[in-house]
């Protein structure tokens, strides 16, 4: 039994078949790379886990319990954190702020009415918000607004808002689309870190495969809304449907 | 020297406010009444022709200020709504001294401005209103109404409509959805069924609406032969509109010709209504034909008129010629108490019987500060001359029939209070 | 001190400066000079400024944070207003329990009204809200005229019980007997100064208010509302439940509204209907904006700002702008006077009117952000006369 | 039943003024984006270009007439416009009568100048700015244009009748078998409700069958990539601005007659005709004539005299909640697009 | 190699042929940041120009100056394509004269249909490739043509964005992260459609965070640094150069 288990899961829009029986289950604090071409229905696959669309059928349990039909806030209190393809940050707080504020979500719940106190006297979640930050290398952007950031920064500070949460399962939506290759080394270097730790879930999409290779402990193929393969990556690497679907003549 | 009370005035001048809706719907109709107090004003200093005070029964006054003192004058705007109102009459009070608050064109703001100056200790003469409140439930002993009020609409009317429409009629009512509409049409409403008038329907109607077809469009089918408008302003200029283009005007309903009546009429309102207006009658509280067509009763009238003409070029508003009235009247009441104190003042007002200011012989009750004088009953023109001369007198209902107990039922409740003269 | 930082204390200072002061400050001109005018310092308007204060703090707190835009809060305005003569009619003058009342009053219809207005977001929120304050006013101007006394205005009558009100206590509003209408005028040469018991009750509910806004601002709360402002997606991907913390904002800020509308009766006591129309929620709005939306002292600048062209410009009538232009020829004379006549007395909207389309078109981010372009090109000239210009510019460049 | 279809006629010109106000708001708010508070002032500049245009008409020049006297005793002189002595005086008076018609034809220049010169000169400024800045500066132009036009023409209504031959009304219950009298209606309302669906589907037809729609559609989703396309994006705004003012100064108009004009009619329906484009939705030119026509016919219904004595007060706050109880059952309104001033 | 032959705007470049499009002391500013800080390159009729560089070093503020767009801002520079000034023109009529940018979040279109969003593109002039052409390279495009564009996944979204710059008869092709969140497979298929395009005639300026994808496909290499050239030489060259690639490629 994985901590997520996705069960005969359908998802359609209008006519269009974007998720069909679909299956998956994840291993507690192992890696899981979701890979297939544009438009497989990975992003989609990924929406329903956190609440954004509601599956057609079928079941997504999360650490024994059901998923759905929960609000998004309340999906990440169990322990979900994602990171978005298309940078989702607060664009017009600095870049502190940006990670304060899981940090608060983490500790206080869902809302906590703390009106009279001070953000700068909360030592703990002030250390924390920095060590994270300095994790992804950007504490000297601290007072930066986060619109104004490049957008392979966006893409790490989004990164360092999850992991600040420190989720039972992360999810990663092509984390390092658009960061330079130096930077995307270091990202992998600190997945790898916290997979070491053995105690983070990660779920994670990618299109690089260095980056999926370099950390997954197994793959599924997705394609066309369905799952095609499970497996290791040294076997998916050598899969000729794979290789035919997907990666072409790279691998 | 006066003291003890508010704002006595300590220099060679005395400082007066005038307190008029200059933005908003009433704003022309408060730039009237600010013109009138502007030749008050200049009449009491000794400037110009003198206007009324050469007819004014009272001769206490000379044209030398009041008491001596130069007046002076400060201006607000009271944008039609209490709240503003009040907030302007306190600047007066409080920034510029003044002693005496007048102007209005609103019962709503009148009876919140009179508040405010009984609370303050100064004198308020009101402008424009004419809900029965403001001298009945919501009376107060620093505040005067030279103006006429529904009730009194109502008694002078009701004999005219019994001439011009019978006594067998059927009337449906549309009625402004505020304290003043709510008096209007409960007087008009008592005074025509005492004709023998059946009342079918009334409907009441948002103060904000502007179209008001659905309301008028029932009308004709209700069985009803008259349509009394209680409205006023831009709520009469539209329904009244609004009636003449569904036909009222030219229907016949239970085998007579279809009327209507606007129980209150103000001249600058009817110029906006246009050729709608001919034959509908309503009352006014003055009119500046009044003198040349019924005589010098009204004496004062043409003074002022030519006074007023002159300066500015056309006839005067009733409201106007109300805002000059009252500025003279307080004028004269202080010179007769021989001190500002407001509540000299007030005692020099009770009661007074005056004449020579436009309306015949006037009498300000005490027991109300109420002023009680003759109605005047007109009809839109069929062929006006000109844009000032859009109604014709149809009598002036002497101030006897229109008098009634200070305890009448419709205005029972209040309490005139003592006067205050602050500090 | 207090737990704000020194930017926030200072600030703080200079405000509560600014209004222990204020009847000197606002009344820079001799009483008999012509200028006088435009003085502001006379019991009426101070208080205006502070309560429409209070009044815009409260909302930027809602809107300068969330964002969400309310176009209904006069109503809470209004009632609160209504609740505190209720008080005065049924307990007596003392404005204590008036104000407590306003301020529950208040919260319980934000409540009510956010609860369901706050299902939608952007515009449609907006509409909502305007919505609910439009049948508040239209109700209270006619179907409820038992409770709200219509059109006039709910008033204290002596024929109301006043259950509390002792013999010997003051006829009209007081604080513990001391009434809100007492004014001490100080004369010192020419000039004179009104010293009035209301105004410094309502400037140190002022003071109150402005500093539990500054620490609402500072505080994680408040970080939560900009995060709303910034992006409710992520906030909801992040644990955190954007509704209550929105509707805990408007609950706040209707509490504020309802407060400014206690003070508003205490210091006059007098409710009128037209304190919940659109176009009072509107002026809040406006307040807000051309003050600063989203900063801690632009809304109070943006109310003093709009109320003291309502009560000051309003006033100068053609006999006041020729005292004015009276020294000179008068050919002359009578040109300026038909010049400026348009601007003043009832032309007074129009001069806002242009007002506001200046501040807007040349101070975009509203008053204090011109004042801070002003301190800015201030402090450069300084800086560049020390040959700090080029430090501070290559400071500002990337690293490297 | 006569009752019941007399007010749904009602509620169709009420419904038709509601639309075509609607319908050029939502043109700048709903697909410019410009959140534009002097849409009612546009309205009102437009009903002022009639009594402009009758004032034109009737300009006179002045004889005395020593057999009369004014009010102040002095010989009257008396007006003749020059149309008259122009055209004769059966002619000229024709002319004056027409004035409101002819208004059409000298408001639509006037109009679109206003519109051009408005956007260029200023709301162009304002695409990228917050909401709450339009709103400052539109709030801002709308008082000072009601300022200008008080200047000018005064606070009091001005009457505008429609031409003799539209005056009165006609029996429109005799045609479908009721009581004579059951069922009048005005003409003029008539001519107004064929005129705004005239209006109406011109605007629709020029949008929808134009690419010029779409263009607009997408340069409001995104200004910046429609220019990388070539596309000069603002001369469209320009243009389509001048439209919305056009409708909203036609629409004002006609209303002429139906309602004496002043300077503050534009914020009398300012705030309608806000409710009015949101509750039809967001970005949804149908939406907003629906939503007018809708709102105009139950409010018709709501001032019926057995409704108002069933619930008091429900012709005060029937829009409203209408509103209300559409933007709650439906998120976007009646036809809203996702994503239109959703933030 | 770098140490010999260190940038200098006014030298001469590679190639002999004359630049075509020719970019000099560009100085771009959002509102008071300097971002792009002089940079000068040349590009030759018909070639394909990788840009290359870290995150937030200024090749996105490079391309939008070039197509001028409103921020950020130029106060200094000037910019010629085919004897055009651009520097002195808008984006639309930058467009019109023959520029076309695909920007890195691609902005598609809300509201509007995958054709609708093509024919936006030939509202214009002057126009380019003819729909059923671009259905012929871009299959899915047309299968999907009703569909609303901001719903195609990330990929096809990509192939939208290139696809509406075709649509359009262009000189210049301004590519800023043509590759990125597509998966292999695609990556090969827009690299083979980048050739297709060559072939056309159409110049091409590429910035991508897979540099050694961009590389392969380039002729020559810009590389950027904190808003200034760093690098301006072959292709061939860097990816030859180990030390070039590491020291400002990290690969
Ligand atoms: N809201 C929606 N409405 C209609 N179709 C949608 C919607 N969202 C996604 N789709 C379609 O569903 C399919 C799957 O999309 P999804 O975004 O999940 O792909 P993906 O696997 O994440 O691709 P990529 O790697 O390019 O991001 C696509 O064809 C897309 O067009
Ligand atoms: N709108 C903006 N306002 C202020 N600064 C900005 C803005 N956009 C970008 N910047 C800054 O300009 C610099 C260059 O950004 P740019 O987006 O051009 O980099 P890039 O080379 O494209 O990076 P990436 O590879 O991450 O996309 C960065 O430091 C960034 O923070
Ligand atoms: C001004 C008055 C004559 C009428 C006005 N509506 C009132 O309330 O009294
Ligand atoms: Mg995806
Ligand atoms: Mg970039």
């Amino acid at each position: 039994m994985g901590i997520l288990e996705v069960k005969n899961v359908n998802k359609n829009f209008g006519g269009l078949k974007a998720l069909s029986e679909v299956n998956l289950s994840v291993k507690e604090n192992s890696v899981h790379a979701i890979i297939g071409p544009n438009g497989a229905g990975k992003s989609t696959l990924l929406n329903c886990l956190i609440g954004k669309l509601i599956p057609d059928t079928g079941s997504v349990m999360f650490d024994g319990q059901s998923v759905l039909g929960r609000k998004p806030h309340e999906i990440n209190q169990m322990g979900i954190s994602r990171v978005f393809q298309t940078p989702e940050i607060f664009g017009d707080l600095t870049v502190f702020e940006n990670v304060m504020i899981p940090i608060f979500a983490k500790r206080d719940g869902s809302f906590r009415m703390h009106a009279f106190e001070s953000v700068a006297h909360e030592r703990d979640i002030v250390e924390e918000a920095e060590a994270v930050l300095a994790d992804v290398n950007m504490l000297e952007k601290r007072d930066l607004h986060a619109a104004s950031l490049s957008r392979g920064d966006k893409r790490r500070l989004e990164m360092a808002m999850c992991l600040s949460q420190k989720p039972k399962l992360l999810l990663l939506d092509e984390p390092t689309a658009g960061m330079a290759r130096a930077d995307t080394n270091n990202t992998i270097d600190l997945l790898n870190q916290i997979k070491a730790k053995r105690d983070i879930t990660m779920c994670i999409i990618e299109h690089d495969m260095h980056v999926v290779f370099s950390l997954a402990d197994r793959i599924t193929v997705l394609a066309q809304g369905t799952p095609l393969v499970e497996d290791t990556p040294d076997k998916i690497k050598g899969h000729p449907k794979v290789q035919e679907a997907y990666l072409g003549e790279a691998a | 020297q006066d003291s003890g009370f508010t704002n006595a005035p300590t220099g060679s001048t005395v400082t007066l406010g005038f307190n008029v809706p200059q933005t908003g719907p009433y704003a022309d109709e408060g730039a009237d009444e600010l013109r009138a107090f502007e030749l008050a004003v200049e009449h009491l200093n000794g400037e110009g022709d003198g206007g009324m005070l050469q007819t004014f029964s009272s001769d206490a006054l000379e044209g030398g200020g009041i008491l001596g003192k130069k007046v002076e004058y400060v201006t607000g705007d009271t944008q039609t709504k209490s709240d503003a109102a009040r907030a302007s009459a306190r600047s007066m009070i409080e920034k510029d001294g003044a002693v005496m608050i007048s102007g209005g064109s609103s019962s709503g703001v009148a009876v919140a401005v009179q508040g405010l100056c009984q609370e303050a200790g100064v004198i308020f003469m009101a402008g424009l209103t004419h809900s029965n409140d403001t001298t009945g439930k919501d009376k107060k002993a620093n505040g005067f109404r030279h103006f006429f009020n529904a009730y009194m609409s109502a008694q002078a009317m009701a004999p005219v409509l019994e001439g011009l429409y019978g006594s067998d009629r059927k009337a449906y009512h549309l009625t402004a959805d505020y304290t003043w509409g709510w008096t209007q049409q409960e007087s008009i409403q008592a005074a025509t069924e005492a004709l023998g008038w059946e009342t079918v329907n009334n409907v009441l109607t948002p103060l904000a609406a502007t179209d008001f077809s659905s309301y008028i469009a029932p009308v004709l089918n209700s069985g009803a032969d008259v349509l009394v408008l209680n409205h006023y302003g831009g709520n009469m200029v539209n329904s009244l509109t609004n009636a003449v283009q569904f036909g009222l005007k030219e229907a016949t309903a239970n085998g007579k010709d279809f009327q209507i009546v606007v129980p209150l009429y103000s001249e600058l309102m009817a110029r906006g209504a246009g050729e709608n207006i001919a034959g509908i009658p309503g009352s006014q509280n003055w009119d500046w034909k009044i003198e040349n067509q019924l005589g010098d009763r009204y004496k004062g009238t043409n003074a002022f008129v030519q006074s007023f003409g002159e300066k500015y070029g056309f006839p005067p508003s009733q409201a106007a010629h109300t805002c000059y009235a009252q500025t003279i009247l307080y004028a004269d009441a202080v010179q007769r108490a021989g001190s500002f104190n407001p509540c000299a003042v007030a005692e020099a007002l009770e009661g007074y019987e005056f004449d020579g200011l436009g309306n015949g012989p006037t009498l300000y009750r005490a027991s109300d500060h109420q002023c009680f004088k003759d109605v005047v009953v007109v009809r839109g023109k069929e062929n006006p001359e000109n844009e000032f001369d859009l109604v014709e007198i149809v009598e002036a209902t002497p101030a006897e029939k229109v008098t009634y107990d200070p305890e009448h039922e419709m205005f029972a409740g209040g309490n005139l209070g003592e006067c205050n003269p602050g500090a | 001190m207090l737990g704000l930082n020194t930017k926030d204390t200072w600030l703080l200072v200079i405000v509560a400066l600014m209004t222990l002061f204020a009847p000197f400050l606002l009344n820079p001109f001799p009483a008999n000079s012509s200028l006088a005018q435009f003085n502001a310092g006379y019991p009426d308007l101070m208080q205006r400024f502070v309560i429409f204060g209070i009044f815009a703090i409260g909302f930027n707190i809602l809107f300068g944070l969330t964002g969400y835009l309310s176009f209904g809060h006069a109503a809470f305005l209004g009632v609160g207003s209504y609740a505190a003569v209720w008080m005065f009619k049924l307990l007596g003058y003392n404005v204590v329990p008036a104000i407590i009342l306003s301020v529950i009053v208040g919260a319980v219809f934000a409540l009510l009204i956010g609860f369901i207005s706050l299902r939608r977001s952007g515009i449609y929120f907006s509409i909502l809200t305007l919505a609910f304050a439009q049948m508040s006013f239209a109700l209270a101007y006619s179907v409820l005229t038992p409770i709200t006394n219509g059109e006039t205005g709910l008033q204290v009558y002596t024929s109301d019980p006043q259950y509390f009100q002792r013999s010997g206590a003051p006829d009209i509003p007081h604080f513990f007997g001391l009434e809100m209408r007492a004014t001490e005028t100080l004369r010192m040469g020419g000039w004179s100064f009104d010293i009035n018991a209301g105004y410094y009750l309502c400037a140190a509910v002022l003071l109150v208010a402005f500093y539990m806004a500054i620490r609402l601002f500072r505080s994680p709360f408040g970080m939560m509302l900009r995060a709303v402002k910034s992006n409710q997606q992520r906030l909801n991907y992040t644990g955190l439940n954007a509704r209550p913390y929105t509707l805990a904002a408007f609950v706040i800020s209707g509490m504020y509204a309802g407060l400014a509308g206690g003070l508003m009766a205490s210091m006059d006591p007098l409710a009128g209907a037209e304190r919940m129309q659109w176009t009072a929620s509107g002026e809040v709005v406006l307040m807000t904006i051309l003050g600063g939306a989203g900063t801690l002292i632009g809304p109070v600048l943006g109310a003093g700002f709009i109320k003291y062209f309502e009560n000051i410009f309003s006033k100068i009538n053609d006999g006041v702008l020729h005292g004015w232009f009276g020294f000179l020829p008068d050919g002359i004379e009578n040109v300026l006077v038909t010049v400026v006549h348009p601007f003043v007395g009832k032309g007074w909207h129009l001069t806002l009117g242009l007002l506001f389309m200046l501040v807007v078109i040349f101070l975009p981010g509203g008053l204090v952000e011109g004042g801070q372009r002003i301190g800015k090109y201030v402090f450069r000239r300084r800086g560049r006369k020390a040959g700090g210009a080029e430090a501070e510019a290559a400071r500002k460049q990337p690293a490297e | 039943m006569d009752a019941i279809l007399l007010q749904i006629l009602n509620g169709l010109d009420k419904g038709s003024a509601y639309a075509l106000i609607a319908l050029g708001l939502t043109l700048i708010f709903g697909t410019l984006g410009v959140v534009n508070f002097a849409h009612g002032a546009l309205f009102m500049i437009g009903a002022f270009c009639a009594v402009t245009l009758q004032r034109i008409l009737t300009i006179s020049y002045e004889t005395v007439d020593d057999s009369r006297t004014d009010f102040l005793g002095n010989p009257m002189t008396v007006e003749t416009p020059y149309v008259q002595a122009w055209f004769g005086p059966e002619t000229g008076a024709t002319i004056i009568d027409w004035s409101v018609p002819l208004a059409i034809l000298f408001a639509i220049p006037i109009m679109l100048l206003v519109g051009f010169v408005m956007e260029r000169g200023l709301i162009k400024h304002f695409y990228k700015r917050p909401h709450a800045d339009q709103i400052l500066v539109t709030f801002g132009l709308a008082i000072v244009l009601q300022e200008i036009i008080k200047y000018f023409y005064g606070a009091n209504p001005i009457p505008t009748p429609a031409p003799d031959v539209f005056s009165g009304s006609f029996d429109f219950g005799v045609l479908l078998g009721f009581d004579p009298g059951a069922i009048i209606y005005p003409y003029w309302r008539l001519v107004y409700f064929v005129f705004a669906m005239a209006v109406i589907s011109g605007v629709f037809a020029f949008l929808q069958f134009t690419t010029f729609g779409m263009v607009v559609r997408a340069g409001m989703a995104d200004r910046e990539t429609v220019g990388l396309l070539g596309i000069d994006i603002d001369k469209r705004f320009t243009i389509m601005f001048g439209i919305a003012a056009g409708v909203a100064g036609l629409a004002g108009v006609m209303y002429t007659p139906i309602n004496a004009p002043n300077y503050h009619m534009g914020m009398d329906f300012l705030v309608l005709s806000f409710v009015v484009v949101v509750v039809g939705g967001m970005g949804s030119l149908p939406g907003a004539v629906l939503a007018g026509f809708l709102l105009g016919i139950l409010e018709s219904f709501a001032s019926m005299t057995a409704v108002i004595d069933l619930i008091p007060g429900i012709n005060q706050i029937i829009i409203y909640l209408v509103a209300i109880i559409v933007l709650l059952t439906r998120p976007r309104g009646l036809m809203g697009r996702k994503g239109v001033m959703e933030e | 190699m770098l140490d010999q032959r260190p940038f200098d705007k006014n030298a001469n470049h590679a190639s002999t042929a004359p630049a075509f499009l020719s970019v000099w002391g560009l100085e771009a500013y959002y509102g008071e940041s300097y971002i792009v800080q002089d940079v000068s390159f040349n590009v030759h009729e018909g070639e394909i120009l990788a840009l290359l560089g870290r995150n937030g070093a200024g090749k996105t503020s490079t391309l939008r100056t070039i197509a001028r767009l409103g921020s950020p801002e130029l106060k200094h520079g000037e910019i010629w394509l085919d004897h055009a000034p651009l520097h002195t023109m808008k984006a639309h009529q930058a467009a019109g004269a023959g520029i076309a940018l695909v920007p890195e979040d691609r902005r598609i279109i809300a509201g509007l249909t995958v054709e609708e969003n093509l024919k936006l593109a030939q509202i214009a002039p002057p126009v380019g490739w003819s729909l059923e052409r671009i259905y012929e390279l871009f299959p899915r495009l047309g299968e999907r043509k009703w569909q609303e564009g901001v719903t195609l996944s990330g990929g096809e979204q990509q192939m939208l964005a290139i696809a509406r710059a075709l649509a359009r008869d262009i000189k210049v092709l301004l590519l800023d992260e043509p590759y990125e969140g597509l998966a292999p497979v695609i990556v090969q298929e827009i690299a083979k459609t980048l050739n297709i395009i060559r072939e056309q005639g159409i110049t091409t300026v590429i910035v991508e965070q897979n540099a050694v994808a961009a590389l392969k496909l380039a002729d020559r290499a810009v590389i950027l640094d904190t808003g200034s050239v760093v690098y301006d030489g072959s292709a061939k060259e860097v990816l030859d150069d180990e030390k070039l690639r590491a020291e400002y490629l990290a690969i």
